[in-house]
């Protein structure tokens, strides 16, 4: 009786919640733990800020002599229209993999995909607050 | 009779009721609630029916990981923590959340546990003990802030990957010399490089001294001595008791002849200065890698007759310096000492600065005690007796009980072992008078780094088999006449070889033989020149002469070379014109040229590749392509994932290009 | 006592219900026994199970309200300060702070024990009457000057928690000889003994327990700060 | 017939009791008699010794407080090992894991304080009532010796739970010991298995306090209330006699034996 009612329970709860998941793994990218953070900053400042600058604006030591200009990643235009998969997808593969300059390298062999995630929330602390600065 | 049965009857009740307390409240822990709310918010989250029923027939009990080889830890954290490996809880609310993926996580929890990253009480089935939020818990759980501690608590090596703030905080503990004063395990043969003090009574003046002591960071931000907030009559007793010493005789010899040399050419001495890369270790109004003393004010820092003696012969002045001894003849020496007086002074300092103190020798012995007595004899006197040291030890600080703490005046702080930490290291002295610990000036960043790094320190070390430590190599440095042009030229204040050396070149030479020609090392040993013109760290025109710079090379060749990299890696088929043409196509649709040069062409991240052919062994340049990050763990060059054969044409390519027009073979 | 005899037979018939000796000095005077039996069953047994529930309730309480004290796993090199013996030994460590270790932990313990097994066996007790019945001006000079020697003994170890019940005890003593309130009259030198005894026992065991802090230093309970 | 009557017939509780239910003077001997525990009772007992203030129960609640922990020292034996550092941890295991195992834990060491409390007070309380007088006097040396065995479980029980408080506790005690002339450190030595308190001393403990001491407490436990019956009931306040020059029967006669004459149940078993 009570197994029964347990499954009847389960088939609507699981009915009425069915988009839930899916929310909340999206909402996680905006919670990183502080260790995550860490690890992600420091491969960024490691890999990636030689050209993209520390604070990810596009203006690292290297990004002169680069045609096109490496992405500036604080544009909160670009952290709108770019969702985690595609910048995860991008740092993996490279510009060229992504239909994009060659001159981004893939990193796929060489971050494994925990850092690669690391480095996408990382990524998203560098939005730049439009807000504030105005 | 008829009260007395009242009275029995009530008190049977009574009898009853009580002891039904404890059983009733035993059927109540909160362990229980938790678990059903998991299984509310797991079915909430199911997508199928099957994983809902899993949850729904999850039975009510308490869970735990057992680590028998772990000093036969039980880790019951998992009772609440339930989410900790279900992918489905990912952003779920605490204590349910998945655990973020880590090196360990989440395929090591049945290995290790909560408690040996994390802290806290695994036995316990309550938050408050299990977190160890009671007045007396033997281990609180790891702040956020400080969760790296956990993983210092195994890996016992300077370095630790995926922990940074764990591997700042150590770098900082070895440099800022906090072994000198406390022992700590596996730093019983710490020794500071603070320099001896047997030559300042010619090397300085009296007001130098008195403001170096009452402030070295004011007077040189690269100071690694800290400020031990001395008074002005101790400052006083020290720098009479320091100028009280005496000097060893050749050394103030040395020192006497020098200052009577005729003056040099300073604009001589300018390039000289510029092309021995001084730089590289030291700054100049700020510029520069800093682990060297500032130099923008050196000739107000220390007398004509020093600095000519000195840069002469640095190791008889310190054994222990990583200065190297350059080949500068007599007059190189004058010509740049001759700059310094012109340009590298403080101009607003006393002319009085470099005059040497008269000893007043009542204050000198009053001196000579306060030297013992405020500890700076831990640093600058190499006793053999290093078991002793001067602070408190540090075994096990990592453990100490938040109540076994003596927080004295600092009333304001939270009654915890890392408030404290980061309060002692911040402002030592507040805690009660009389206190010795002197004054570093660390950031907030960087006392977050110590204190983790401190909190790694168990009062148990890990079992054996549990600890992660580089292993010590047999020393890789060579003796005997190569020994000692390594030594002179302090080849490993920046190279590696092994596991010794410094850590300023990006280039080790455990492998050097295998990478680079004979040739072109024996003249770039003579000549060297930048290939890497972004760093501020580069190799120092050292004025080798070619005899040493061709043992040296020669040496390198034969002794320094990795088995596992091919001498050809064609393997006897020479690669055609056309594989270079291919490997050329590569090197564009790759991307390399955002950080190489060839040419005029290319960003410089990376080294010029202009010169490949000359410079790097194909052998070598092959594996590398193949896998950059086993040459050196922070390689910044990509791992493309290359093919052998792919490789195998940017190697054609690359051994293509030559700014000489003649081939060597 | 010695014209009284009793009687030893177990033969009822030999052996009269009462048999009263009665002494020329005295009146006779038979009081009338008026005891009344009653069977251990119910009266005393449910007595005693009540007795029991009471004493397991109110423990219960203790117990669901006071958690027994638990601290951190034994430590040799961890000394807590002070350290303390359980309470009922305070006493004895508070003692050991004003006399040398062998009076305090040995002598004196031993003595108390060996006082209070031969207490029944001794005639001062088993004859005792109130302490002024008799002789009292020799008592009054013996007892006084007893009381002076302890509390000189003591005074001179500086073991004030001994000195001032001593004083105080002694002196009620004395002073009990005016014969009012009468029930202090009545009072026995084994029960000024033992009261003198259980006063000073209680003072020490309540100065160790409450009143001792880091380095055995006088402290007051309430400004006692945790242990470190 | 009810079934409490159909039980009362059937020859199983024959066998286990055999008086009546009836409330008759023959039926409540017969329970006292008939009863190993309860024999230690007279039949018959004064009624004034029944009231509170007699001897305000204080060897009862002794009792009681050793009943008690008797019960729950064997449940605590079951979850305790006396080693280094499975104690410790076992206390841990009490707190978190098993079901009332803080109540079992709390009620032995509070009752444990109880039972010294009160044994303390009840020797107070025979002293003041010259209870120790004869033909009592050896019934008050082991009601000593039982104080000292008191103290003694409870010391042992202190070093139980392998805490700093039994750690520096039974330390401090032990050093105690060892100021004993001549003796001391071979006492002290003999109690601890060893110079310092260490996984032995648990060792010696934990037997001392659940198998050496407890078979001596209760064997003299046994004497001592045995003794009580023998010695004529239990002996409150010393009568007064009204006119301090007088002298009545009571004060001659030694106190065992008046009950007897008027008909206690001292020879009857």
């Amino acid at each position: 009786m009570k197994r029964l009612l347990v499954s009847a329970l389960s088939i609507v709860l699981a009915a009425a919640c069915h988009r839930a998941p899916r929310a909340t793994r999206a909402a996680m990218s905006n919670r990183p733990s502080l260790y995550e953070r860490q690890i992600g900053k420091q491969v960024f400042q490691t890999y990636c800020a030689g050209c993209h600058g520390d604070t990810g604006q596009g203006d690292g030591f290297n990004a002169f002599n680069l045609d096109p200009h490496p992405r500036d990643l604080s544009d909160p235009a670009f952290q709108k229209k770019t969702s985690d998969a595609d910048l995860a997808d991008a740092i993996r593969r490279g510009g060229a993999g992504v239909g994009l300059s060659s001159l981004m390298p893939p990193w796929g062999h060489t971050l494994d995909a925990r850092q690669i995630d690391a480095v996408v929330l990382y990524i998203r602390t560098l939005k730049q607050d439009t807000g504030a600065a105005k | 009779m008829v009260s007395l049965r009242r009275l029995f009857a009530l008190s049977s009740v009574a009898f009853l009721a009580v002891l039904a307390v404890s059983p009733v409240k035993n059927s109540m822990r909160p362990y229980r609630a938790i678990q059903k709310e998991y299984e509310r918010i797991g079915m909430a989250r199911a997508t199928t029916l099957k994983a809902a029923q899993a949850y729904a027939s999850n039975p009510i009990a308490i869970r735990q990981i057992w680590i028998p080889d772990f000093d036969n830890r039980v880790d019951r954290c998992t009772t609440c923590h339930l989410g900790v490996s279900d992918d489905a809880m990912t952003n779920a609310p605490e204590p349910f959340t998945r655990h973020p993926e880590t090196v360990h996580t989440p395929k090591d929890f049945a290995r290790f546990g909560c408690t040996s990253c994390h802290g806290g009480e695994g036995l316990a089935t309550f938050e408050a003990d299990a977190h160890g939020r009671t007045a007396d818990a033997p281990s609180p759980v790891l702040p956020a802030a400080y969760t790296e501690a956990g993983c210092g608590r195994c890996h016992l090596g300077d370095f630790v990957s995926d922990a940074p703030v764990l591997s700042n905080g150590r770098a900082l503990m070895e440099q800022s010399g906090c072994f000198a004063c406390h022992a700590a395990r596996g730093h019983e043969d710490f020794r500071s490089d603070a320099p001896p003090l047997d030559t300042i009574a010619v090397k300085t003046g009296g007001e130098w001294l008195r403001q170096w002591l009452s402030n070295p960071k004011g007077v040189d931000p690269n100071a690694t001595m800290p400020n031990f907030r001395l008074s002005r009559q101790e400052i006083d007793e020290l720098s009479n008791y320091l100028f009280s010493r005496p000097v060893t005789p050749e050394l103030q010899r040395a020192v006497e002849a020098a200052a009577a040399e005729p003056p040099g050419n300073a604009a001589n001495g300018k390039t000289l200065f510029a092309e021995s890369r001084c730089i590289t270790c030291h700054t100049v109004g700020g510029k520069g890698n800093g682990s060297a003393p500032e130099l923008g004010t050196i000739a107000s820092r220390a007398t004509r007759g020093w600095l000519i003696a000195f840069l002469r012969d640095p190791h008889a002045f310190n054994p222990q310096t990583r200065m190297p001894r350059y080949g500068f003849s007599d007059t190189d020496v004058r010509d740049i000492v001759a700059w310094f007086e012109d340009d590298l002074r403080d101009f607003n300092a006393p002319k009085s600065i470099l005059d040497p103190l008269r000893v007043n020798q009542t204050l000198a012995e009053r001196g000579e005690k306060l030297f013992k007595t405020a500890g700076c004899f831990a640093c600058h006197i190499k006793t053999t007796k290093e078991t002793e040291r001067f602070g408190p030890d540090l075994y096990g600080i990592g453990d100490r009980r938040a109540v076994s703490l003596d927080f004295g005046k600092r009333t304001d702080l939270p009654r915890t072992l890392e408030a404290w930490l980061d309060a002692k290291i911040n402002q030592p002295r507040s805690f009660a008078t009389g206190l010795k610990m002197p004054t570093f000036s660390f950031d907030p960043e960087q006392r977050r780094a110590i204190v983790t790094a401190l909190l790694a320190m168990p009062a148990k070390p890990v079992p054996e088999a549990l600890r992660v430590s580089t292993p010590r190599q047999a020393s890789l440095v060579p003796a005997g006449t190569i020994g000692a042009i390594v030594a002179r030229y302090r080849c490993l204040s920046c190279h590696q070889i092994g596991t010794e050396g410094g850590d300023i070149s990006t280039a080790p030479l455990t492998f050097e033989g295998s990478k680079v020609n004979r040739d072109w090392l024996a003249s770039y040993l003579q000549l060297p020149y930048s290939i890497r013109p972004i760093l501020p760290e580069r190799m120092p025109v050292l004025k080798i002469p070619a005899e040493d710079a061709a043992k040296l090379a020669d040496a390198i060749e034969t002794w320094y070379v990795d088995p596992s990299i091919p001498d050809d890696p064609f393997a006897g088929r020479p690669a055609s014109d056309r594989d270079a043409a291919e490997g050329q196509r590569l090197y564009t649709t790759l991307g390399c040229r955002s950080c190489h040069i060839i040419g005029n062409n290319g960003g410089y991240y990376g080294p010029p590749l202009t010169d490949t052919k000359t410079r790097l062994k194909s052998g070598w340049v092959f594996r590398f392509l193949l896998n950059p990050q086993r040459w050196r763990a922070d390689i910044r060059c990509p791992n493309y994932g290359l093919t052998d054969s792919d490789a195998l044409r940017l190697t054609a390519y690359l051994e293509t290009l030559s700014s000489h027009k003649e081939t060597r073979r | 006592m010695s014209n009284i005899h009793l009687v030893e037979s177990n033969d009822p018939l030999a052996t009269p219900w009462h048999v009263a000796l009665i002494r020329p000095d005295q009146r006779p005077s038979a009081r009338e026994s008026e005891e009344r039996y009653v069977t251990a069953f119910p009266h005393l047994i449910v007595r005693e199970v009540i007795l029991f529930q009471l004493v397991v309730i109110a423990l219960s309480l203790t117990a669901i309200f006071f958690d027994a004290p638990l601290e951190s796993i034994a430590n040799p090199v961890e000394t807590p300060n002070p350290a303390k013996a359980p309470w009922y030994f305070l006493g004895l460590q508070e003692l050991l702070h004003y006399f040398p270790p062998v009076v305090a932990g040995v002598l004196l313990p031993g003595l108390v024990v060996i006082a209070l097994l031969v207490i029944p066996y001794a005639r001062i007790n088993l004859e005792a009457g109130p302490l002024w019945n008799a002789e009292w001006r020799w008592k009054f000079a013996i007892i006084t000057s007893i009381v002076a020697a302890l509390t000189i003994l003591f005074a001179a170890f500086q073991c004030w928690p001994v000195v001032i019940p001593t004083m105080l005890i002694g002196s009620a003593a004395l002073a009990s000889k005016r014969g009012r309130p009468r029930w202090l009259w009545e009072v026995t030198l084994p029960e000024w003994i033992m009261t003198w005894f259980v006063v000073v026992a209680t003072t020490l065991t309540l100065i160790g327990t409450f009143f001792r802090g880091p380095g055995w230093s006088w402290v007051w309970p309430w400004t006692a700060v945790p242990r470190a | 017939m009810t079934a409490g009557e159909w039980i009362r017939t059937t020859s199983v509780y024959r066998s286990v009791i055999r008086h009546g239910v009836e409330p008759t003077n023959r039926n409540r001997s017969l329970i006292i008699f008939e009863n190993l525990f309860l024999h230690v009772h007279p039949v018959k007992v004064r009624e004034k010794t029944l009231r509170f203030t007699h001897t305000f129960w204080l060897g009862a609640i002794t009792t009681a407080s050793t009943i008690i922990l008797f019960v729950t020292g064997i449940l605590l034996m079951f979850y305790y090992h006396p080693s280094v550092p499975q104690a410790y941890r076992d206390m841990k295991e009490l707190q978190y894991v098993v079901d009332n195992g803080v109540f079992l834990r709390n009620l032995h060491r509070w009752a444990a304080h109880l039972m010294v409390i009160s044994a303390f007070l009840h020797m107070l309380r025979v002293f003041y009532h010259r209870a120790y007088r004869p033909p009592r006097q050896f019934n008050w040396v082991i009601g000593v010796t039982l104080l000292i065995i008191t103290l003694g479980l409870s010391y042992t029980g202190y070093l139980l739970p392998w805490d700093q408080l039994a750690f520096w506790g039974v330390s401090v005690g032990t050093n105690m010991v060892k100021q004993a002339p001549l003796i001391g450190e071979k006492i002290r030595f003999f109690l601890l298995g060893g110079n310092i308190v260490s996984e032995n001393a648990l060792l010696r403990f934990y037997v001392l306090h659940c198998v050496v001491l407890p078979v001596v407490l209760i064997f003299l436990l046994s004497v001592h209330i045995w003794r009580v019956r023998k010695d004529g009931g239990v002996q409150g306040p010393p009568e007064h006699d009204p006119s301090p020059e007088g002298n009545s029967f009571d004060s001659l006669l030694p106190a065992g034996r008046e009950k007897g004459l008027t008909g206690g149940g001292d020879s009857s078993s």
